[in-house]
């Protein structure tokens, strides 16, 4: 198809679509409305399980399943990217140089920044159930945190911290623990994911039952995998080269 | 043991095994880590066939979390499982162990990456067929997207292979993310995400422009999946370069899943509001302009796998031609027909497979007598053709000859029989070409379509086709025989497709626990002289199509029309999304002129 | 609606014109750092602050990040 | 005024689209994928507001906005996060086998 003829077909479409849209929208209820019958069921039961963070409640306990179902496609999109960006049969890991000198207050930073990223990131983790964050943005923040040893030191540094195996493993065990706890649920009380611990005292760190376990349990797969997601970008950009 | 405890086994069971493989990747040598892999998808297997038995008597509804509803009020999310359900999960565990075992040593593979991948992309499609959860179905959606780009992608080395796994990525992406649009307008309308309450609450609100686009949307999502036009431009590209194993899951039960989420979701969600006949004619159109635009894309390709790919296209418009009668018997032939296809055409692409691992070519012209002294598959090629035709007592021609009979209409009989006809009739003129050596020497004069001559083999057996991708050939092809000649399998179904159908059985039973009423009507899921007949039409009609493209070759006088056919399969990502864009105006005009 | 609210919306519906119309990979990159903060605004004064917590930590450094080293890729293949 | 939020959301959507069917540059594709994934944040979380409720966490008092659409659109931002994550891979293949990420020049698939 040539450009001209794709962009018929494409405002002709978006034409379309941009009438309807704007025909239906005008009768979604208005910005702000005060009903939302799903949160009036939702909040009271997330407070009964002692989980003060409902958004909590509701992707570790009320929708377990599919933050279930979402981390395993982090997990599959992990494995997949390390499948897509394994060297291929030409190709070999070098590290060539040193990419320049990083400045001494630039390292200063980094190393003095780390600890500092690792203790919020495991605070996120771990108090999900009570205050904004969990597994997820935690995992996050712990997989960034440890990617300023890049900033502060070097790409060695990072590879000699960081040995991918054990992340690997780390990703395994943390989304299979998540599978586990729903099982157990199975056993213990007859439903997979069944919030089964006691729920203990709105506020306490382990409170809110199984809620608490699943967001470390998340934290851990989520942290590895995105370090190593990071890791396969950077041995592209940095070590991956083509034997000629 | 409860049956409810069968879905989220089907489901936990091989996010598990994927968890422990990759575990042990490192240390655990190749053997264990293909008995693992296999052995979870048996596992997975045996549970949907518990399942499967468990439905006959019911539906099996499971609370995730342990939510249940008290008076319909629930915050948890439903699964639920009838028999047609039940039977799609299970298809996908069963092509799942043949497509583990024709793999049996046979990716140069360090870290497990293929079999993990394989089985998240089996829990991913076990879940979509077991949720009733519009949300939870999005999410399953997307875990077998992610899953399956990657695999599609898998063979690096390969340039075809990498651009057709991007595309894949990039149209189904922006498909998905218009249906998750469509689900937040239906949350903002009922503050429901369930399909079951979304369900009855839109039936007090009637249909509107805010309805129409949530609807059109969502069905945006499912048809990219289904492959209808125009949301079907990614199948051939994906199809023709996904490693062969894979191919046999994606054709066999991913595109049809998107054919059943789709119906899943008109009759559930939108059955209360949208007019039966609204829906017949919308999808007797879309699958009639799918169904035979892919038919003849399949007879004018010479890359194998491509021609297979455009014939799975064929025939998933023919089975949403037969769900869209809304009758039990279209919906029970259409799934009979979905079986009985995965077996014949996981078998097809196998054989190409096969070809491929001995030769490294798939390219109907540069094949040319060059398969004549194989043996067992030389027979079992042309036979798996004549049976995609819909050769009696194959499932296939079955599940056409009762959706033929559901239509009820000459014309929608004709294209039934026609288009099977042309899908068979492309892979048996290969299969003469190739096998047989009939013909002249085919010349090279088409330069619009991709040549299947760059592929790389998969796998290193030039000598003899390998035991285990021999077995995993025969196991699907006599499934696919079995199906058509199993009554129980046919009877199952039957029921299946009325309980599919029963929308006020399916509301009351997941939020109400209410037990269902014993439908009367039982369709007849069974051969007669009329369906036996219009198969062997097709089949004689097939070889007809073989010869003539044996011996003649295509008229010049069709060479423009097919040109112009040729230039909109572009393989542009642009191209792919702008009719991504047009199809939903398209959707939502025919859904309001009809 | 508060003005505030109405110009979040806006800023943001303007931040995604200009990533999607920023040719060059590279600078898009920073034009979509950028878009994740606003995005990341917008959703705080919806308030919902999980969401915001994890749009800063993903749209505006994992998914930049991963799109400057593609790019430093793709760039360095074709020298 | 109040469907301004919805139109927003749509308008991401198409622009997203847009900028796919004009891309010269692979990379830049993906970029517009994300771009189109973010109109569905918007969407659900303008869906779940409410004027004057405070964010669902700590008991807060009074009424609080939808907590269930922050929960989808949690989901869904680690969806995008993925699915440009895969993306990327394959282009960086799609670079190195092809030597090219213009669109209009990858004609390995055709007919």
């Amino acid at each position: 198809m040539t450009r001209q003829v794709r962009w018929v077909v494409f405002w002709l479409g978006a034409a379309g679509f941009g009438v309807l849209a704007v025909l239906a929208m005008i009768r979604m209820p208005g910005f702000g409305s005060l009903v939302h019958p799903y949160r009036d069921l939702a909040v009271p039961l997330a407070n009964a399980r002692s989980t003060p963070n409902v958004v909590s409640a509701l992707n570790f306990d009320q929708r377990a399943l599919d933050t279930l179902i979402e981390e395993t496609i982090l997990l599959g999109s992990v494995v997949g990217a390390a499948a897509l960006l394994r060297p291929s049969d030409h190709e070999r890991e070098h590290l060539a140089t040193e990419e320049g000198r990083t400045l001494e207050a630039t390292r200063l930073l980094g190393y003095l920044l780390l600890p500092m990223t690792l203790m919020v990131g495991i605070d996120v983790v771990v108090h999900g159930h009570l205050t904004p964050g969990g597994g997820f943005q935690g995992g996050v923040v712990l997989a960034t945190g440890v990617h300023l040893l890049y900033v502060a030191g070097s790409y060695r540094t990072l590879q000699k911290l960081r040995p991918l195996a054990w992340y690997r493993l780390a990703e395994a065990l943390g989304a299979g623990a998540f599978v586990v706890l729903g099982l157990l649920g199975l056993l213990v009380a007859g439903g997979f994911l069944v919030n089964f611990l006691p729920y203990g005292t709105s506020g306490d760190l382990f409170s809110s039952g199984t809620v608490v376990l699943l967001n470390i349990a998340v934290g851990i797969e989520v942290a590895s995998g995105v370090i190593v997601l990071l890791a396969q970008f950077l041995a592209q950009a940095l070590t991956v080269q083509e034997i000629r | 043991m409860d049956p409810a405890w069968l879905p989220p086994l089907g489901i936990a069971v091989p996010l598990l095994g994927s968890c422990v493989l990759l575990a042990v990747a490192r240390f655990a040598p190749r053997v264990v880590t293909d008995v693992i892999a296999i052995a979870t998808a048996l596992i997975s297997t045996a549970a949907m066939a518990g399942l499967l038995v468990a439905t006959t008597s019911n539906r099996v509804v499971t609370w995730a979390g342990g939510w249940t509803p008290t008076q319909n009020l629930t915050v948890g999310i439903v699964l639920q499982a009838d028999q047609i359900g039940a039977g799609f999960a299970l298809l996908a565990c069963v092509l799942t162990v043949c497509a583990l075992i024709y793999t049996w040593r046979y990716f140069e593979d360090a870290g497990a990456h293929v079999p993990v991948l394989i089985l998240l992309f089996m829990a991913g499609m076990t879940g979509f067929s077991l949720t009733a959860d519009l949300f939870n179905l999005f999410v399953f959606l997307e875990l077998m997207g992610a899953t399956a780009y990657a695999l599609t992608g898998h063979k690096i080395e390969e340039p075809r292979s990498v651009q057709g796994g991007f595309t894949f990525g990039v149209v189904t992406s922006l498909g998905a993310y218009f249906m998750l649009a469509g689900i937040g307008i239906l949350y903002a309308r009922t503050g429901r995400l369930g399909m079951p309450q979304i369900g009855s609450a839109l039936d007090g609100h009637g249909m509107d422009a805010l309805v129409l686009l949530a609807m059109v949307l969502v069905l945006t999502g499912l048809l990219v999946k289904a492959a209808i036009v125009p949301f079907h431009f990614w199948l051939a590209d994906a199809h023709a370069v996904a490693p062969t194993p894979v191919c046999v899951l994606f054709s066999g039960v991913m595109a049809p899943l998107g054919i059943y989420g789709t119906m899943r979701v008109t009759t559930t969600v939108f059955g209360g509001v949208l007019p039966p006949s609204t829906l017949h004619h919308t999808l007797v159109l879309l699958g009639v302009v799918t169904a035979v635009l892919g038919a003849v894309l399949s007879l004018i390709q010479r890359h194998l796998k491509r021609m297979l790919a455009y014939s799975t296209i064929a025939h998933l418009g023919l089975f949403l031609v037969g769900m869209a009668t809304l009758t039990a018997n279209g919906v029970a032939g259409s799934v009979v027909y979905v079986l009985g296809h995965a077996g014949v055409k996981g078998a097809l692409f196998l054989l190409v497979g096969a070809l491929l691992a001995r030769k490294g070519n798939v390219d109907e012209i540069s094949l040319y007598r060059q398969g004549t002294n194989d043996g067992l598959t030389r027979w079992l090629f042309p036979l798996a053709a004549l049976a995609l035709a819909g050769l009696p007592p194959f499932g296939t021609g079955l599940g056409k000859a009762i959706s033929e009979e559901a239509t009820g209409s000459p014309w929608l009989i004709g294209t039934f029989v026609l288009v099977s006809a042309a899908t068979g009739g492309a892979v048996l003129r290969a299969s003469l070409r190739i096998h047989f050596g009939l013909g002249p020497q085919p010349y090279e004069a088409d330069r619009d379509t991709t040549s299947g001559d760059d592929e790389k083999p998969e796998g290193r057996f030039p000598h003899r086709t390998p035991a285990t991708m021999l077995t995993a050939i025969l196991v699907l092809l006599t499934g696919g025989l079995l199906v058509g000649v199993l009554p129980v399998i046919s009877r199952i179904i039957g029921d299946g497709a009325q309980r599919f159908l029963d929308r006020q059985g399916f509301i009351e039973q997941t939020l109400y626990s209410y037990e269902p009423v014993r439908l009367a009507e039982l369709s007849h899921v069974e051969w007669n002289w009329a369906a036996v007949l219009l198969g062997l039409l097709s089949v004689l009609l097939a070889v007809a199509i073989a010869l003539i493209g044996v011996f003649r070759g295509v008229p010049q006088w069709l060479d423009k029309p097919l040109h112009v056919v040729h230039r909109l399969h572009s393989g542009h990502v642009g191209d792919y999304v702008a009719w991504l864009v047009l199809g939903i105006a398209a959707l939502a005009a025919l859904f309001s002129l009809s | 609606m508060t003005p505030l609210l109405l110009l979040m919306f806006l800023l943001v519906a303007a931040g995604g014109t200009v990533v999607v119309s920023t040719q060059d990979p590279k600078r898009q990159a920073v034009t979509l750092s950028v878009y994740g903060v606003l995005l990341a605004l917008l959703f705080l004064l919806l308030q919902a602050p999980d969401v915001a917590l994890s749009q800063v930590a993903v749209g505006t450094a994992v998914v930049p990040l991963m799109v400057l080293l593609a790019v430093r890729k793709v760039r360095g293949g074709k020298r | 005024m109040s469907v301004f939020p919805y139109l927003v959301a749509a308008w991401l959507l198409l622009v997203g689209c847009f900028g796919v069917v004009r891309s010269r540059d692979l990379v830049h594709t993906v970029v517009c994928v994300a771009v189109a994934q973010s109109g569905t944040y918007v969407l659900l979380l303008s869906v779940g507001y409410q004027k004057g409720a405070s964010a669902p966490v700590q008991g807060a008092p009074g009424p609080v906005v939808d907590p269930v659409v922050q929960a989808l659109t949690l989901t869904d931002i680690v969806v995008s996060a993925t699915v440009t994550a895969l993306l990327l891979a394959l282009v960086i293949q799609i670079a190195k086998r092809e030597d090219t990420v213009d669109a209009d020049k990858l004609d390995e698939l055709r007919g």
